[in-house]
């Protein structure tokens, strides 16, 4: 058999040099919920796989300036765990704890979802919104950069060689701020998104909304972070004209195909449907904080 | 004589004939009856049909007794899942 | 847990009808229980199938040399290691077994016939070595336009997939090969008559997407053949005797010599019926000299096995005002996938039956198309156009201002009604059920906005047929019973309590084991709800002629006549007083004296059961659709149906639940997605979407139980019936939820959004 | 490269067990350990029956490398119950009919243990959803969660 060489490095340094060295293909395994699949499928043929499970930090979900840094191997279900993680940034947790199953919930991460770079990822949309930023080490270095900038096409991510994703950082939110996911799938559960929408938002004393940032799923060949559609609803108290034009905006922005999980027109319509109801969950969290 | 009723797809091999009286003591006989009158049914009649014995379906039932005055209806087999 | 039942019109018994633990429980939720991927044998090799991945292409060449080089490959089949058979005579049943069409789909021979139709396999001393062998097999292809739709397949310029198949069932005989295997017919009455006479007729197309019986246990088996040319077979099966007759057949090896042992089987609904890898793992083994374990991927599940027809269904209905339906008409244009063999003649025998119907005309054509092979699928071709005929009835009573189910009171088949097969109904519950349905407090429960009730009813004819059982009384009065049926939903738990009732012994002191084709006489499959009617009744006849048995040695032991000993309560007594004052016999003392009373005490049956009747179920469901979406949510779930005598009573609200969800998966998500070069999209349970445990509410059951006159505890087969009304209750509901006519399944939210969207446009232009 | 060497526990037996980078901790199970009550319905996640606890936390054997089992404790459905005495769920899902063809079984049985762990007095939808990844084709779902929320509340009268 062709060999596959498995690492488990135990510091950041370590994992950089085994990716950065590699011959062939080499994979970070980290939930490994994506990629044993893909390699089942033969998708993807790793010569090495580095799991990164044992390096420090990567299992920690830290208080960071007011905000919260969540290590790479953090799954879904410990995110969910985490109670004040949960309360400041609801609609990522939501997000992140909707991948899959419970047993999926239990070794999906965030990073990975991130760095598998669908454009259904769940937690993704919902960390655009977060104004979320991935910390990638590398071989020149760390870097940290926001975490839209990280998917470019449908699998590919723009991680040079060496590179790794090692947390990733939620900022820390003026009070008045919610933020929420949905996602829509033909069944309750199990699926992947057939468009997904976060909103992360926040709120003035008189329930203006002061601040949005509005993400769309799987109506692209990756999420779409929508400056337009966040103009919409700035400056409104999400009345209905609000609302019909953050869904128009949302619509509009769509560039979906039609596949197995849904139609063009169906993802078009659903999109701007999603926008409406998820921002006024998000406003409906922010006027509890 | 028993009464032999042919359901649609029957006819095909019976020249449109539709019902005829055979006399015949059980299915088996009935069989051999039917194939000698109708030689395209011949080679199917045991694979293919059930038979209806005045309502009642009977499958795979060569030695069922037919009664003199009884209908019988030819019918395609029905198998489940 | 509910209350025990009682059948209406039989005496109480002690275990039958009553909530036993089944026998095999403990080792099924222990993990103890073995099923078709769970034998290990020494020296065990595992088997890979190599599929093509053209929808049609003809095989040009096949080159396994590189294959055989690699270090650890141990044996690869082709076609060229099956003899080719000849064709069976013109097959006419739903289950054709024309053995030249069976060696095609277990591997290809001159064409591929769908995305996934095996060509090759290798045996090899690990899975990674048989995978990475696959990949060193060349075959050469020449691909051929395919078609994937049956009314594509049926026009004229369609590609061909059989060369030698010309349709069957036309007049002229066709000079030119056909996708249509055949054209089949049945007719009652005068339907031209009947629509003349109606007031109100209805003509509706319908469309049904396949859908694969989705059992959890991929297929999978260990073939272990021996130099003197007997073998082995442990499988997944439905059906071992009926396994081993076409293994043999193809393999061209006596019966005889081979032995099948069924192994647990983790769900079948029909699909576990054919066999697929099983032949290529008995010729790898027989070719590497060890055994082989063959388990299927769910990707290989879902492109090569199963599913069931997707169709196209054409419904003509007419009625007088008052709902007495005059005339029924039904085209039926089924997909029978690469080979023919749609389940047409069940679908013709089953559509109308449940109502008392004076003209009838239906007409189904079978249709080759690039797809695997059709296996049954629970009430196979049933639902198809029972969806269609549902629909109608349910718009005619709205047309006609007639609640849904007094419109079926006015039709109901009753005892006495002949349907359009010529079968006579012996007594029959239907009636008893629509009352129940109209005084059950689901009918009549308010719905809010956007909500919608639906109903519908269904009918299936249960099977019949071989069965053998032999019943081993042991010298502690413990009784074994051997029987050939796999066990898929709890039937040992139902074989034991009759064979405890029957023998007055208690419950756990009847131990049933299924047995191999070496074991028992030819036990037909686990199909078509026969197995608790028409085992049920060999398992009967062999208790009762144990019970002969002890009667006899009781009469000799007293000086009387046979004739003077009854059997009760577990014992032998005197019939009568006037016999003599003896003491009564128990079995374990009769057993722990039978060595020296004549020998062991057994009790066997060989049957071929008939005397089947009617089994008929409706349902009531209530939705919540969000027209922004098209998303439907399940609200409540009501199914009734006439059982006969719910044996297990467990088990049957088992198979009324199971089948009722199943036919949601059908109404709502479930389909086969092909590409533009039909190639299955969806292959695995991420994207073909059956009903996860959040998608569905509490399922209610409400057993009818009108007795089966013909076996002798009252059974009706209960396993198909719930999978036949809940596509149109389903999508009945959600018309009543949005006031739309809907005709198409999986009615998946995109469908539904468009449909409501257009409805909408419709009603601003009127 | 020689296969890897895996030191492990499994229901409390420390085994050890040879596998190739490549092999799921499912297929080490069940091929390598031959413990074959964990069942393999898909390979990819979206079924459920290879459930088991890895380090105390439910997840797809089939989604995780043999080789990822070092040093961690697996609980299979061969280490519900114990000694001759079933879990309550076990028990429970004789009594209410809960199985039918049984390939599903052992990882609902290891998922819903799991719930009940962690929350001992779920609701139905909690229990719906919680179990959403593990696919059963013949009940139906309803006598598995008649049977869960019994187990609850007789879990919760004897607490």
């Amino acid at each position: 058999m062709d060999d596959i060489r498995y690492e488990t490095p135990t510091s950041v340094n370590a994992a950089v040099k085994l990716l950065a060295g590699a011959q062939g293909v080499a994979k970070v395994l980290n939930g490994g919920t994506d990629l044993l699949v893909q390699m089942r499928a033969d998708v993807v043929t790793p010569t090495l796989l580095v799991d990164i499970k044992k390096i420090a930090d990567m299992k920690v979900i830290k208080k960071e300036k007011g905000g919260w840094r969540i290590g790479a191997s953090v799954s879904g279900a410990e995110m969910g765990e985490h109670p004040e993680l949960s309360k400041m940034w609801p609609g990522v947790v939501e997000a992140t704890e909707l991948i899959g199953s419970t047993q999926v919930q239990g070794r999906a991460t965030m990073a990975g979802n991130l760095c598998n770079a669908s454009p259904g990822a769940d937690s993704v949309p919902a960390m655009i919104a977060a104004g979320a930023l991935a910390a990638i080490a590398g071989p020149n270095g760390k870097r940290e950069i926001p975490v839209e900038q990280i998917p470019v096409s449908p699998g590919k991510t723009s991680l040079a060689k060496g590179e790794f994703v090692t947390s990733i950082y939620l900022p820390k939110r003026p009070k008045k701020s919610g933020d929420a996911y949905l996602r829509f799938i033909p069944r309750t559960e199990m699926d992947i998104a057939v468009v997904g929408c976060g909103i992360s938002l926040t709120l003035d004393k008189s329930k203006t909304v002061i601040a949005a940032r509005v993400a769309l799923g799987a109506v692209a060949p990756t999420a779409l972070l929508l400056e337009d559609a966040a103009q919409t609803i700035i400056g409104t108290k999400l009345e209905d004209a609000a609302l019909d034009a953050l869904a128009a905006a949302c619509s509009a922005a769509c560039r979906p195909i039609d596949d197995k999980r849904g139609t063009k027109e169906f993802r078009i319509k659903i999109a701007g449907v999603l926008a409406r109801r998820v921002a006024l969950i998000a406003r409906d969290r922010a006027l509890k904080n | 004589m028993p009464h032999v009723i042919f359901m649609g797809e029957a006819r095909r091999f019976t020249g449109d004939v539709a019902e005829l009286d055979v006399e015949a003591g059980n299915v088996m006989q009935l069989y051999r009856k039917l194939g000698e009158r109708f030689p395209e049914l011949k080679p199917i009649l045991e694979d293919g049909f059930s038979v209806a014995i005045d309502g009642e379906m009977y499958e795979d039932s060569l030695l069922q007794p037919i009664k003199p005055d009884a209908e019988v209806i030819l019918v395609p087999k029905i198998a489940g899942g | 847990m509910p209350d025990d039942v009682k059948s209406a019109d039989i005496k109480e018994f002690k275990y039958v009808g009553k909530r036993n633990p089944r026998p095999d429980g403990v080792d099924k939720v222990t993990g103890r229980a073995k099923y078709g991927a769970d034998l290990l044998l020494p020296g065990m090799l595992y088997g890979r199938v190599l599929r093509s991945p053209h929808a049609h292409a003809k095989i040009i060449s096949i080159d396994a040399s590189e294959a055989l080089k690699l270090a650890g490959v141990k044996a690869v089949v082709t076609r060229d290691d099956f003899k080719d058979l000849p064709k069976a005579q013109p097959p006419f049943g739903p289950m054709i077994h024309d053995a030249a069409d069976v060696t095609r789909n277990i591997i290809a021979r001159e064409k591929a016939l769908y995305d996934g139709h095996a060509v090759a396999a290798v045996a090899a001393t690990s899975e990674a070595i048989a995978k990475k062998a696959l990949k060193l097999i060349k075959v050469e292809y020449e691909v051929l336009p395919h078609v994937i739709d049956p009314v594509d397949a049926m026009k004229d310029d369609a590609p061909i997939l059989h060369e030698d198949q010309f349709t069957v069932g036309v007049e002229p005989k066709p000079s030119k090969p056909s996708n249509v295997f055949r054209v089949m017919k049945a007719e009652k009455g005068d339907v031209e008559k009947g629509f003349a006479e109606a007031d109100i007729i209805i003509d509706r197309e319908f469309k049904t997407a396949a859908v694969h019986q989705g059992y959890i246990e991929p297929h999978a088996c260990v073939a272990n053949a021996s130099e003197d040319g007997s073998a082995e077979l442990w499988c997944s099966t439905q059906g071992q005797f009926n396994f081993r007759a076409v293994c043999a057949t193809v393999l061209g090896m006596p019966v005889g010599k081979l032995k099948v042992t069924s192994s647990e089987i983790g769900g079948g609904f029909g699909g576990k019926l054919p066999v697929y890898g099983e032949p290529l793992a008995i010729r790898l083994s027989q070719k590497a000299h060890r055994p082989v374990k063959m388990v299927m991927t769910r990707d290989e599940v879902f492109r090569s096995t199963g599913p069931t027809s997707g169709s196209h269904v054409r419904i003509k209905i007419g009625a007088k005002n008052d709902g007495r339906i005059v005339a029924a008409e039904g085209v039926l244009t089924y997909q029978a996938g690469a080979f023919k063999g749609a389940g047409l003649a069940a679908a013709i025998g089953c559509m109308f039956s449940e109502y008392d119907l004076e003209n009838i005309r239906i007409v189904g054509y079978d249709v080759c198309v690039n797809r695997p092979k059709v296996a049954a699928y629970r009430a196979p071709g049933v639902p198809m156009a029972a969806f269609g005929v549902e629909g109608v009835i349910n718009e005619i009573a709205t047309k006609l201002s007639i609640d849904p189910v007094d419109i079926r009171l006015k039709n109901a088949a009753k005892q006495g009604t002949v349907n359009v097969s010529g079968i006579k109904y012996g007594p029959i519950g239907f009636i008893q059920m629509l009352e129940a349905v109209k005084a059950h407090p689901h009918y009549n429960a308010p719905l809010g906005k956007n909500q919608g009730r639906g109903f519908a009813a269904g009918y299936w004819m249960h099977a019949g047929g071989m069965s053998c059982a032999t019943l081993n009384v042991q010298d502690d009065g413990t009784v074994n019973l051997l029987e050939g049926n796999p066990d898929i939903g709890g039937s040992r738990a139902s074989m034991a309590a009759m064979v405890a009732e029957e023998l007055g012994i208690p419950y756990d002191k009847v131990r049933v084991t299924i047995a191999d084709t070496a074991s028992l006489g030819f036990t037909l499959f686990t199909a078509g709800s026969r197995v608790t009617y028409a085992t049920g009744m060999a398992v009967v006849e062999a208790a009762r002629n144990a019970i002969k048995v002890c009667c006899d040695r009781a009469a000799a032991a007293w000086g009387v006549t046979p004739d003077q000993v009854k059997w009760e309560e577990g014992h032998a007594k005197p019939a009568s007083a006037n016999v003599g004052d003896f003491a009564p016999m128990s079995l374990s003392e009769l057993a722990k004296k039978a060595p020296m009373m004549g020998g062991p005490i057994a009790g066997h049956a060989e049957i071929n059961a008939t005397g089947q009747g009617p089994a008929i179920g409706a349902h009531l469901v209530d939705v919540e659709t969000d027209p922004e979406t098209g998303f439907v949510k399940l609200l409540r779930y009501t199914v009734f149906q006439d059982v006969g005598c719910a044996i297990s009573p467990d088990y049957v609200e088992g198979q009324m639940q199971g089948g009722a969800v199943q036919g949601l998966g059908w109404a709502l998500n479930e389909e086969y997605v092909y590409n533009a070069k039909g190639q299955l999209q969806n292959a695995g349970f991420l994207d073909y979407r059956m009903p996860v445990a959040s998608d569905v509410p509490m399922i209610d059951t409400v057993m009818i139980e009108e007795p089966n006159p013909n076996h002798p505890y009252g059974v009706r087969g209960v396993g198909e019936t719930p999978i036949v009304p809940p596509q149109a209750a389903v999508i009945n509901a959600v018309e009543n939820s949005v006031g739309l006519r809907l005709s198409e399944l999986p009615m998946s939210p995109p469908k539904l959004l468009k449909a409501i969207e257009d409805g909408r446009l419709k009603k601003a232009a009127e | 490269m020689s296969r890897h060497h895996v030191t492990t526990t499994i229901n409390g037996d420390n085994v050890e067990f040879l596998c190739d980078t490549e092999q799921s901790l499912l297929d080490c199970i069940r091929n390598e350990l031959h413990m074959t009550g964990t069942k393999e319905g898909c390979g990819t996640g979206d079924c459920g029956a290879c459930s088991i606890m890895l380090d105390g936390r439910l997840v797809c054997s089939c989604l995780a490398l043999g080789v990822e089992a070092e040093g961690k404790e697996i609980m299979t459905i061969e280490g519900m119950a114990q000694g001759d005495e079933l879990h309550p769920l076990q028990e429970n899902f004789i009594k209410f009919a809960a199985l039918q063809c049984g390939i599903c079984t052992p990882g609902v049985l290891i998922a819903a243990r799991a719930l009940l762990e962690k929350n001992p007095d779920p609701t139905e939808t909690e229990v719906r959803f919680w179990l959403a990844g593990n696919l059963c084709r013949c009940t139906g779902y309803d006598k598995i969660i008649r049977a869960v929320m019994a187990t609850a509340a007789q879990l919760r009268a004897t607490a």
